[in-house]
């Protein structure tokens, strides 16, 4: 027999009201990449919390080296030598990255801390592994992609051979995701065995030896990737031939919908402005695509238009009026609606059910109250259809409560919301973060479909692909500033992701130009 | 997406409806707390001289008959619960958005003065008095809301504070305004009949006709008001705003909802209920205002109250009229030991309604094994789906299968 | 469930020894409890005292709240609970013995410190089934600031409880004694200096000992702690000086502390217990002298004094003599305190500082 | 001068018990546990002190031959017993997972009538104080020193009003510091309070970290109902007052930190006792007031007020506070 460092046999998990894995059979060999792939709620993040001790399954067992273990939780799953890089990192933010690193296996000298040692090493593993941290910075003001690798270290400071990484690439920038699979490929050389969850299928492809497919939290089967292709990975976890979605040709710029003019807003984490005099403008029916880093401002510009931010200084001109001064509220009723960043901060009332917060934007119009009476049979009609028109799937419809969802089923729900709104200008900040191929198709098609309703659609992204896919106009944001504007047709993912890190700027004269003809 | 594989469900899985299980928690919480204090009673009993085992009963037994045995008694009940009411849906009301009010000793304490104020300096009718406690009240809940909207102060500190302030504050005026105490030694306020009779809480004509000096129209105020309460938070966009900020600041400023506006109207009307719960007090012309330099502890006892309803403005009524009756019905223990015996009982329901959670899951659960698809149900099942179809029409509690959902 | 099954348990219970539960001496308290220190706990000595050494059943009760429906309810409830004599203490029970001495005339009832009248004191009217007992606590107060001031004190302070009757007649009696004293000795305006304050409180606290602290500090030699538990605070601040006094109240408090040199004691627990002698060995009801009647405990009649045990006695200079001098001029009359508390006595040579 | 003395020496007798309690809710909140029961474990703790002095030291000559070695022992007694009751709060809250307010509330309830009611079991009368026999507090004397050596206000700046527990608290502040910063316990500790699913992946047994945060908070807050018997008359009355509460405040005040809450109790007990002061040396105006002190009682609540509202920007409780640890939660 093959000699399997870890074999999850039939292992079932319930939740209230789902089973998130129904009799699951997974087996990972020493050294190699294996990828667990699956649709939204799949019970991939399910599967591997049961193997990090984090859930107890009701039914099946884990054999390590072909050992039967009993991983009642994270303690004996560090004892075996397994480490998880959780898709919600798990970061204490107001601690040093040395804390975090050490937490737990700290080394003490009579009663006290002592970390110097544990610095040295720390910054050893850095070294070896070209995982590039600054060991004494507080977590709350480091990059996503440096929190990832402080995340790696945490697992390689106590020598753990087993990897899991749950959607480790969902949050990286295309240079950030090259460096992650180099990485991968050396802990591998190290001797390491990784457990690999990602929704993208390239990535897949490029690292990973055997797949796994979940499906439903069924296991679908296991295949080795030189066998197969990406659509027939898609077909395996989703059930059906899926092609990614291409844009038609763009039909000749419509007028300004929003127009922004000089823009300054400040920043949360740091002293100096996040957005620094930007311009530009949103047409109808086109996709604005806006690339960049996380942390290069496009955070604080969508606050900006959005009105969670006052702005420093500068103009925002909506269908050629002054929204600057105006509330949040006002600025949606005029005609801004916004897929949120941060599904779980701004997009939900998590303990609110379905139908509440499908009217999250509308509880106040006529339609939903009267004198300030809710309307309750309407709210239910209102999220009825929503949840039917896009298929949005939950243990109780309307009256689920939204945080037991899939994260990939609460994003449909915001987007039915904010396309609900039906606005002439649709921000859409990662839409599909997190989202299985499916989903992401069917999430790019609705905004096609609005773009070609004449809408004016801002879309902000890391993925590059997404960018490329399916905007009329891509700009570069780095360091708070608009560094380029590119023409989808004539980029490459490359050239953008050199503007991305601000090793290349567009001249001067180009930038005036930008502003001019825009 | 066509629906191929459906996601794998236990096979008609029924939810235990919530109210259920808080009936049966609270309930088992208070049969535990008599249970506990019952048993106090005999360790009492056991540390005296010469016991008497069979006085721990009669007491016990005395106190749980005890409101019960006259009218008088009922209506004390009800007097003792209208304030309680009123103050457990002020910190209630707040906690639904988030907010720990403390401060409902405050706000009941400013409430109290100036509706007496009202009556006394200004010859106000009773009901414009409660207004005035009202305003009063809800001013003093409007500081913490403040500070906590525009500063960010966590309102537990701000209201502690404004507890001490309200306290010092009315025992100042009360010292300035020397037509409001009893003369001599007027460490107390003159009772309100001598100055304006129309400031007394009216009593229908019950007085005479009951023989109880306690009866007034405060419990129906209490009710009224715990009603609108109630409204407000269920049926009406301000108590949807409310809860969103209470569950989700974030969310709900994106929702064009303006959370600070909302966090200090809430501790407004938080306040203002407290208010009229002092003016109720003392408007019904029992007690007097004094000098003592202690906090009045009414406002305190509103968080027991909020606590045993988990906050719902129906329940508290509930809560409210039950607290009541344990002071009234501790009048049972006084002589014989000591009417503390009420307290104890009353934080050993509290400690054990704080563990619904537990039972609700040990329910669900005991319920749940019982249908995983292995066809033998068991009678706990059984009886649980008896009381079910009860609320069914109230609620669908029944989840329809996917099958259902398809066809 | 357990709850039917205890009460159940318990009515059966009931059944046999129902009389249980029944008591036939007692008190209900006013405000405070009968740990106070003061005349709830005085009054309640005097009950315990007669009831334990004649064996008869006794309990008290607090009211629910403080208000004359609440004591009313408390003392229908000690007559349900079979009591035969009802004691209050405190004149907050005046308007509430008023309104139930009639509808209980099988019952009786002692009041201390007051009498019966109705809310807006327009009638008094005491029936055959009360008797009440006025204390002259001036006169207490009287001799405890003639006494202070003759020893040798100049700088004297007064801490009242709350400004209720009874106190206001022991701080304003205080102030005569201390004028008499300066008179008497010749003093010149201004040599004898009083504090004088109410704590708001009959309890100790932070704020009343920090304030205590700073009187001696200030130079006042001698504090009147008068009023329940506050001479806590009073002596726990003397304790802090080097030779920081006291005066106690009510009873005899020279245990409490070697800083007490004497007491302003009013006979509480004695004249209760005397007045229960009285009632029951007339077969429980008061006795025509008695019934209806007022008596006013004072020198004359050793309703009030200082202790003169040598152990409780704290003077230097003072003597026995000089105590029996002063209290011989009280009994006789040549020497009347006012007990008037609407307006504070007129002192020519004491410098009396009220605080604002 | 004298007054001045005084002023300090009471800042410091008062600042104790604040600082004690405060230490306390600090400790359990850093795990995660709001502690709202802080007035009701201070009495628990002043009971026992309380029974342990008047019962079994009264009798013993103890008192007489070694006063600081009672007050040493009362201080432990009073401390295990707060622990003991702070375990109800924690099995409430951390093992059942209920709301941490309730179960809070139930004890600050809970406790003072079952104070009552043990003092009614041994006198078997509805008494609610214990009076402590007279604790030696220390004097200059204590430390070998000539009181007549320094000038008087010296004296009573450093012995007026000098005991056992202000010394210690001094020492546990400067323990507190350390533990929660310097130690692989307090590191942990804070982990828990601030992402226990963090703590919890790398290992850290969440549950038993907050037990015994909130069993440490129970120590202190049990200590400092004793310190706030001693200060206060020097008896037990099943009541502190409200200095529980005051704590609490004072602890957020203190942004959960060691010496800021030191500050904010000295800066409260400070202005508190100017208050007093205010009323008996009549250097600030009466404003023509009647029982003026009233107007002054309010300067340190609404001083406060003030302060934070200044410093507010800074402040930050535990993240996860409040949230009973639940693995499955994201
Ligand atoms: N803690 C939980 N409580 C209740 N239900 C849960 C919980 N965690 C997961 N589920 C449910 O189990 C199913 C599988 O969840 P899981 O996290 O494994 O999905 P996933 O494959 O990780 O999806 P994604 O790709 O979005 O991360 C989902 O339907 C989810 O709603
Ligand atoms: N407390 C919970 N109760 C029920 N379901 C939950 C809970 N927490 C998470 N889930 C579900 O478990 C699954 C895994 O959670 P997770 O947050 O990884 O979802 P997700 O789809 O990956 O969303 P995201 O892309 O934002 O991570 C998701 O389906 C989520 O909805
Ligand atoms: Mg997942
Ligand atoms: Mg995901």
């Amino acid at each position: 027999m093959e000699n399997y460092i870890i074999e999850m046999e039939n292992i079932r998990k319930e939740f209230p009201g789902v089973v998130a894995n129904d009799n699951v059979t997974l087996r990972l060999k020493k050294g190699e990449i294996h990828a667990l792939l699956g649709e939204n709620g799949a019970g991939k993040s399910t599967l591997m919390s049961v193997l990090f001790g984090l859930y107890i399954p009701e039914k099946g067992v884990i054999k390590k080296n072909g050992e039967v273990v009993n991983i009642a939780n994270p303690n004996v799953a560090n004892d075996l030598g397994i480490g998880m890089v959780h898709q919600h990192f798990k970061l204490v933010e107001v601690f040093t990255v040395l804390e975090n690193i050490i937490l737990g296996a700290e080394p003490t000298k009579n009663g006290l801390l002592t970390t110097k040692e544990a610095r040295e090493k720390v910054i050893a593993l850095s070294e070896k592994f070209n995982l590039k941290v600054d060991v004494d910075a507080l977590i709350e003001d480091i990059s996503v992609g440096m929190q990832q690798r402080v995340e790696i270290l945490k697992m390689l400071y106590r020598e753990n051979e087993v990897l899991i990484f749950d959607e480790p690439t969902a949050v990286l920038t295309p240079q950030e995701i090259e460096e992650l699979m180099k990485i991968m490929k050396n802990l591998i050389e190290e001797g390491k065995s990784i457990l690999f969850i990602s929704h993208k299928l390239n990535e897949i492809m490029y690292v990973c030896d055997r797949v796994s497919v979940l499906r439903k939290g069924k296991y679908i089967g296991t295949v080795n990737v030189k066998d197969t292709t990406t659509s027939k990975l898609s077909e395996m976890m989703v059930g059906r031939h899926v092609e990614g979605v291409k844009l038609s040709a763009l039909r000749k710029k419509g007028n300004v919908i929003l127009e922004l003019d000089n823009i300054t807003v400040s920043s949360k984490s740091h002293k100096n402005n996040a957005v620094n005099n930007v311009s530009f403008k949103v047409h109808e029916g086109e996709i604005l695509g806006i690339a960049g880093i996380e942390g290069n401002g496009q955070t604080e510009l969508v606050y900006g238009i959005s009105g969670l931010e006052k702005l420093v200084s500068g103009k925002l001109i909506l269908k050629g009026e002054d929204i600057t001064k105006l509330s949040i509220r006002e600025r949606n009723l005029k005609g801004i609606s916004h897929i949120p960043e941060d599904r779980h901060k701004h997009g939900l009332v998590l303990d609110y059910d379905l139908a509440d917060n499908l009217i999250l934007k509308k509880y106040f119009l006529k339609e939903f109250q009267n004198h300030g009476f809710i309307k309750k049979s309407n709210v239910k009609k209102h999220s009825d259809m929503l949840i039917k028109d896009y298929d949005i799937r939950s243990g109780k419809g309307s009256s689920t409560i939204t945080r037991s969802m899939s994260g990939g089923n609460q994003q449909k729900a915001i987007i039915a919301r904010e396309i609900d709104c039906d606005t002439d200008l649709l921000i859409a900040v990662q839409p599909t973060r997190g989202l299985d191929v499916g989903a992401i198709e069917n999430i790019h098609r609705t905004l096609i479909d609005q773009r070609n309703k004449n809408k004016g659609i801002l879309m902000i992204s890391l993925e590059l692909d997404e960018i490329l896919n399916i905007s009329d106009r891509i700009l570069v944001m780095y360091n708070g500033e608009i560094v380029a504007e590119l023409d989808p047709k004539k980029t490459s993912a490359k050239e953008i992701g050199l503007y991305m890190v601000g090793s290349k700027q567009q001249a001067k004269k180009k930038k005036e130009e930008v502003k001019a003809n825009a | 997406m066509p629906k191929d594989i459906k996601t794998p469900r236990i096979k008609g899985k029924r939810e235990v409806p919530e109210i259920l299980l808080t009936f049966t928690s609270a309930f088992l919480a208070i049969v535990a707390g008599l249970l506990m204090s019952f048993i106090l009673l005999y360790i009492l009993e056991a540390t005296k001289a010469e016991s008497n085992f069979s006085l721990p009963g009669q007491v016990f037994n005395n106190f749980v008959t005890y409101a019960f045995k006259d009218v008088p008694s009922i209506i004390k009940v009800l007097y003792n619960a209208a304030p309680l009411i009123l103050c457990g849906l002020s910190v209630g009301f707040a906690f639904k958005a988030g907010l720990f009010n403390i401060g409902a000793t405050g706000q009941y304490t400013v409430g109290a003065f100036f509706s007496l104020i009202a009556v006394i300096l200004w010859g106000f009718p009773w009901w414009l008095a409660i207004l005035v406690a009202m305003i009063t009240g809800g001013l003093w809940g409007f500081v913490p809301g403040y500070f906590k909207a525009k500063f960010n102060i966590n309102e537990v500190i701000t209201t502690i504070m404004l507890n001490w302030v309200a306290l010092f504050f009315t025992k100042l005026l009360l010292y300035n305004l020397p037509t409001m105490r009893t003369l001599p030694p007027g460490n107390r306020t003159d009772p309100i009949g001598f100055h304006n009779a129309s400031g007394l809480l009216p009593d229908l004509g019950l007085k005479e006709l009951t023989g109880s000096s306690f009866i007034n129209i405060g419990i129906i105020i209490a009710i009224i008001v715990a009603v609108i309460i109630y409204i407000v938070m269920n049926k009406t966009t301000f108590g949807y705003e409310i809860k969103a900020c209470g569950h989700n600041k974030e969310a709900s400023r994106y929702a064009g909802i303006k959370a600070k506006r909302t966090i200090i109207l809430t501790m407004i009307i938080s306040g203002g209920l407290a208010g009229i719960a002092g003016a109720i007090s003392f408007l019904a012309g029992t007690i007097q205002f004094t000098t003592d330099s202690t906090l009045l502890t009414m406002g305190f006892n509103g968080i027991p109250v909020a606590l045993l309803a988990f906050s719902h403005p129906l329940g508290i009524i509930a809560s409210g009229l039950f607290i009541g009756y344990l002071n009234v019905g501790g009048q049972a223990f006084e002589g014989v030991y000591s009417s503390e015996v009420t307290n104890i009982i009353l934080s050993v329901i509290i400690y054990f309604s704080a563990f619904t959670l537990i039972v609700s899951q040990f329910i669900r659960k005991k319920f749940n094994r019982s249908d995983d698809g292995s066809g033998k149900g068991n009678i706990f099942k059984k009886i649980t789906e008896k009381i079910i179809s009860l609320f069914k029409k109230k609620e669908d509690v029944v989840i329809k299968d996917e099958e259902e959902v398809t066809k | 469930t357990e709850e039917t099954t205890t009460t159940a348990a318990a009515t059966t219970a009931a059944a046999t020894t129902a009389e249980a539960l029944t008591y036939e001496i007692a008190l209900v308290t006013d405000v405070g409890n009968i740990d106070d220190k003061s005349f709830n706990e005085g009054t309640w000595n005097g009950v315990v005292q007669y009831a334990t050494e004649n064996d008869i059943t006794y309990a008290y009760y607090r009211p629910t709240e403080d208000s004359d429906a609440a004591r009313i309810e408390s003392i229908d409830a000690a007559i349900a609970a079979g009591a035969k004599i009802v004691v209050c203490p405190g004149y907050l029970f005046e308007t509430a013995i008023y309104a139930v001495q009639g509808d209980n005339p099988d019952v009786s009832f002692l009041l201390l410190d007051g009498e019966p009248h109705t809310a807006d004191y327009s009638t008094y009217e005491t029936l055959d089934n009360t008797h009440n007992v006025l204390y002259q606590e001036e006169q207490a107060g009287f001799l405890a600031g003639y006494a202070a001031v003759i020893d040798g004190f100049r700088d004297l302070g007064f801490m009242g409880g709350m400004a209720v009757p009874a106190v206001v007649r022991y701080g304003y009696g205080f102030v005569q004694g201390a004028e008499y004293a300066a008179n008497e000795l010749g003093l010149t305006a201004g040599d004898v200096t009083i504090e004088y304050d109410y704590a708001d409180s009959f309890g100790p606290s932070p704020a009343l000992e920090t304030k205590i602290d700073l009187w001696y500090s200030g130079g006042v030699e001698v504090v009147f702690a008068c009023g329940g538990g506050l001479y806590l605070s009073v002596v726990a601040a003397a304790e802090n000086t080097t030779d920081g006094k006291v005066i106690g109240v009510d009873v005899d408090q020279i245990a409490e502390s070697d800083r007490i040199i004497t007491s302003a004691m009013k006979g509480l627990q004695i004249s209760v217990y005397e007045a229960l002698t009285a009632f029951y060995d007339n077969d429980m009801e008061w006795p025509t002298a008695l019934a209806g009647a007022t008596s006013i405990l004072g020198a004359a009649n050793d309703g009030i004094g200082l202790p003169t045990a040598t152990t409780s006695w704290g003077f230097d200079n003072f003597t026995m003599t000089q105590y029996d001098a002063i209290f011989a001029k009280l009994v006789d009359g040549t020497v009347v305190v006012s007990a008037a508390i609407d307006a504070a006595p007129t002192v020519t040579l004491v410098t009396v500082t009220y605080a604002s | 001068m004298d007054v001045v003395a005084i002023l300090i020496s009471k800042t410091i007798l008062y600042a104790v018990p604040l600082l004690l309690g405060a230490l306390a809710g600090m400790f359990s909140e850093r795990s995660g546990v709001i502690n709202i029961a802080l007035e009701g474990i201070m009495i628990i703790g002043s009971l026992f002190a309380g029974i342990f002095l008047s019962g079994a030291i009264a009798t013993s000559g103890l008192a007489e031959n070694a006063p600081q070695l009672v007050v040493l022992i009362t201080m432990v007694v009073s401390g295990l017993a707060g622990l003991i009751f702070s375990l109800l709060l924690a099995f409430a809250s951390i093992k059942l997972k209920a709301n941490q307010v309730i179960s809070g509330t139930a004890l600050n309830i809970f406790a003072p009538a079952f104070s009552v009611l043990i003092i009614y079991a041994i006198t078997y009368t509805g008494n609610s104080k214990i009076a402590f026999p007279d604790l030696v507090n220390l004097n200059s004397a204590s430390f070998g020193i000539d009181p007549a050596s320094m000038a008087n206000w010296v004296n009573t700046l450093l012995f007026k009003n000098l005991y056992l527990t202000t010394i210690l608290s001094i020492f546990i502040l400067f323990a507190a510091f350390v533990v929660l910063y310097k130690t692989r316990f307090g590191l942990r500790l804070r982990a828990c309070g601030e992402h226990p699913q963090a703590a919890d992946s790398v290992g850290i047994n969440v549950i038993r970290m907050r037990y015994i945060g909130v069993a440490i908070s129970g120590f202190l807050a049990g200590i400092g109902g004793f310190a706030f018997a001693t200060a206060n008359g020097q008896v037990h009355q099943s009541d502190v007052l409200g200095y529980g509460f005051l704590a609490l405040a004072v602890m957020i005040f203190g942004n959960w930190k060691p010496f800021r809450i030191l500050f904010g109790a000295l800066f409260f007990s400070f202005f508190s006792s100017i208050a007093v002061l205010a009323t008996t040396i009549t250097f600030l105006p009466s404003f023509g007031l009647v029982k003026v002190e009233n107007l002054y009682m309010m300067l340190p609540y609404i001083l406060t007020l003030i302060v934070l509202a200044f410093t507010s920007k800074k402040s930050r409780a535990p993240k996860a506070e409040g949230i009973p640890y639940d693995p499955g939660k994201r």
